[in-house]
């Protein structure tokens, strides 16, 4: 077993305790908590893939912005997290026994195609991936048109929910 | 040595497990969570396949990027309309929120 | 490259270890006796009444909304920041009119209102 | 003429190899003696800023500080810190142990870790990450959710009410500190801390000066500190997120708050005053670190002058601030300079730098203009004579007619 492996084991078991976590505990902001933990996990993977710069943002956008907004959500009903009672729904086995079966269908599946078993190439030299990105993001062969729509698209949801969540005093 | 299989089992697993917490959990916020942890699966599977399949080309991050934006704008509208209904009906357990089905 | 990525993350397993070290001097040397009187949630003397964990009125998620749509719409810019040699006046004019629309967010909520904290 | 740091640790690196030890456990000893060493200089600058923060208070405010223990006072932290270890720790009813402990430890650590990439000398820094600037507003996220925590897990009103102003206002005051340190980004066309502080011929601030007077006052609101300081306004919530913590736990965070004015004075000196940039410090790289440690003290020195003369504004005025004036005035500079920028491409240099300095006053002296037409008219608003506390004028006159 490589350095590289054990890294990428015990990142990848705590970030799937943590997951498990978010989907069993019972109080909401430690399910914020947990979920906080898992998405660290998963940009500690960006990492361990050499993409340094989703791993930024990762940190940046989920832990530093989602996470957040999650946890001002969860304080503003705060009534109902508190409310005593099941947190899970009556269909919860079921829910279990369909993720069960969708992991193992899907492992099975992979492990069909060829390309399953594909070792870590080297990566291109002298090449900064960043800059490739920046330019692929808005030149008109790349990804512009993703790129203006993704703004239109965040305006969208800016509007709407303030629309959605504002109260005008009166 | 690592191969793609360990990052797709790992992306796997953290997308069902993300799929059992839409499914089963009653507070709207949780289910949000675990959309959450299944679009990180899906971001993982992308950048995976860029590193071990495609390094040279530029498409799986442009793809990531553009996934975290969504997953941003259906954060920001998700949990907006939680706080609209739990001000109208006190609730945000996904199981009493029924009134369009008449 | 890789080994400033060992130091990063060497940091971030060592960098927790400082502060816990200085906690854990005063659990040996610091004396404890708790008593319900000082353990008790601190208001200005007065005892605390009602549920402690009380709930927000919904401008802090506004606030925090407008945040998180700005917060990603800049990150995107930082790419384009970087690769800015390669970049010919209407790709630069791309990022121009990326910015635009996100002023266009602003613009709307501050007429709406949203931006008075009231 | 190398520099002494790396002498040594090239000389541990071929002792070490001598040992027979591979390539890669070598490079990890060698990381963790490096962080050993920067953690322990950066915390001991720290406990002294206690004495140089309560020292230049004192005379802001006309009074001589610390005094008595060991020459001008300056033990007086130790003895603090010796206070605060045998302080009783005390957890309060109701908290949430975990976090509760967990909270201070990473708002010291969050701190220390914006310390790897600061750049020191030419070849003296903890990594040159391609990702810096991004990593500073990465790990800065994480230190909000250490205030988050506190505030929570001390079950207590104005520890909650605390931390939610805290976080409303590091949020906010977020998104013009990263458009403002996306200017240098662009100009020097990387996120290396490195590249940034080769690239500054001449310093940035005399490139684009609005750019740095956005983030200095973004980062003292991130800093909380007056006129910022709406998180632990004592005589509204007390002492904020961290009013249940008592003894070394307070201590941290109070630590933290000390060094990460400290640290954003230094990134503010690497970003826009040329960080280890001096004279003879190509000949001489020792010279880097002691450079960039007078620039981030003046940096440091202007943050304390702004918060010993300011008196605290409301949170309504603060977020007001941001979102009406800051965040669109850092967006309108982003687009000049990056139009300008492109436009100017194959210019001389001292061209390109006059007129980017032009375009930052230009744009300094419209605000200007502009907020003078607003004071006016609101001046205007607030002086208006208002019927609710003049009596009708009828009644007036019955009164004088009466006499």
């Amino acid at each position: 077993m490589t350095v590289f492996q054990a890294i990428f084991l015990v990142v990848a078991v705590v970030t799937l305790g943590g997951a498990v976590m978010v989907v069993t505990v019972r109080n909401l902001i430690h399910a914020a908590l947990w979920l906080i933990l898992s998405l660290f996990g998963v940009a500690v993977m960006y990492g361990l893939l050499s993409a340094p710069f989703f791993t930024v943002i990762q940190v940046v956008i989920y832990i530093g912005a989602i996470a957040i907004l999650m946890i001002f959500a969860i304080m503003l009903t705060r009534r109902v997290a508190q409310e005593p009672g099941s947190s899970v729904n009556k269909g919860w086995w079921m829910a279990g026994l369909m993720s069960l079966v969708l992991f193992t269908a899907l492992v099975w599946m992979f492990s069909t195609w060829s390309g399953f078993q594909t070792t870590l190439p080297q990566l291109p030299e002298g090449i900064d991936t960043i800059k490739v990105l920046g330019t692929a993001l808005v030149s008109p062969d790349g990804y512009v048109i993703p790129f203006e729509i993704a703004s239109v698209l965040l305006l969208a949801a800016l509007i709407g929910a303030v629309v959605v969540a504002w109260e005008r005093k009166t | 040595m690592i191969s793609l299989s360990y990052f797709l089992v790992f992306a796997a697993a953290l997308f069902c497990i993300g799929l059992y917490g839409v499914l089963a959990r009653k507070n709207a916020i949780a289910v949000l969570m675990g959309i959450e942890l299944m679009l990180n699966a899906v971001v993982i599977n992308l950048i995976a396949f860029w590193r071990f399949r495609t390094p040279e080309m530029i498409a799986g991050q442009a793809f990531g990027v553009i996934v975290f934006a969504v997953a941003a704008a259906e954060v920001a509208v998700g949990l907006a309309l939680f706080i609209a209904i739990f001000r109208r009906r006190n609730t945000i357990a996904a199981d009493e929120i029924d009134l369009l089905k008449w | 490259m890789l080994n400033d990525w060992i130091f990063i993350g060497v940091f971030l397993i060592l960098a927790p270890i400082f502060p816990a070290a200085a906690l854990l001097i005063p659990r040996l040397i610091a004396p404890r006796k708790p008593n319900p009187l000082k353990t008790e949630t601190y208001e200005c003397g007065i005892e605390t009444y009602g549920e402690t964990r009380v709930q927000f009125k919904a401008q802090y998620y506004i606030f925090a909304l407008v945040f998180l749509i700005f917060d990603i719409e800049v990150v995107f810019l930082y790419p384009w920041a970087v690769a800015f040699d390669q970049l010919p006046m209407f790709a630069v004019l791309e990022g121009v009119l990326f910015i635009l629309i996100l002023v266009a967010g602003l613009l709307y909520t501050w007429r709406k209102g949203v931006l008075e904290w009231a | 003429m190398s520099d002494p740091v790396n002498s040594i640790s090239e000389w541990l690196r071929t002792i070490l190899s001598g040992w027979g030890l591979s390539e890669g456990l070598i490079t990890v000893i060698l990381a963790v003696l490096g962080v050993v060493i920067l953690a322990t200089i950066v915390l001991v600058v720290d406990i002294m800023l206690v004495w140089i923060e309560r020292k230049m208070v004192a005379r802001f405010q006309d009074r001589l500080g610390p005094n008595r223990v060991g020459p001008f006072g300056i033990i007086q932290p130790i003895a603090d810190v010796i206070k605060l270890l045998i302080k009783e720790d005390i957890l309060p009813d109701g908290a949430d142990r975990f976090i509760f402990n967990i909270a201070p430890i990473f708002a010291l650590a969050t701190v220390l870790l914006l310390w790897a990439v600061v750049p020191f000398a030419p070849t003296i820094i903890g990594a040159d990450i391609n990702v810096a600037v991004l990593y500073i507003v990465a790990i800065g996220s994480i230190g909000t959710l250490a205030i988050i925590m506190a505030g929570w897990a001390s079950n207590n009103k104005y520890a909650l009410l605390g931390a939610f102003r805290t976080v409303a206002l590091l949020i906010a005051y977020e998104v013009p500190m990263v458009i403002a340190l996306l200017v240098p980004v662009l100009l020097a066309r990387s996120m290396g801390m490195q590249t940034i502080v080769a690239a500054q011929s001449p310093w940035y601030i005399f490139v684009v000066p609005l750019a740095a007077l956005i983030l200095f006052v973004s980062s003292i609101a991130e800093l909380g500190r007056t006129p910022f300081d709406i998180s632990e306004a004592e005589s509204e919530i007390v002492a904020g997120f961290h009013i249940e913590y008592t003894g070394m736990k307070f201590g941290l965070f109070y630590a933290g708050e000390l060094l990460h004015a400290l640290t954003v004075s230094a990134l503010i000196a690497t970003l826009f005053l040329g960080g280890w940039r001096g004279p003879f410090v190509d000949q001489v790289p020792i010279l880097g670190p002691v450079y960039l440690f007078i620039k981030a003290f003046l940096v440091y020195y202007l943050i304390m002058w702004v918060r010993y003369s300011f008196p605290r504004i409301r949170i309504d005025q603060m977020l007001g601030f941001n979102w009406k004036f800051l965040t669109p005035l850092a967006l309108f500079l982003l687009v000049v300079v990056a139009i300008l920028d492109k436009a100017m491409v194959g210019v001389s240099q001292v061209q390109y730098v006059l007129v980017m300095l032009g375009a930052n006053l230009l744009i300094v002296w419209g605000t200007v203009i502009i907020l003078r037409t607003y004071a006016r008219v609101e001046r205007k608003r607030v002086g208006e004579e208002r019927a609710v506390a003049i009596a009708p004028e009828s009644d007036l006159a019955d009164l004088v007619g009466q006499e």
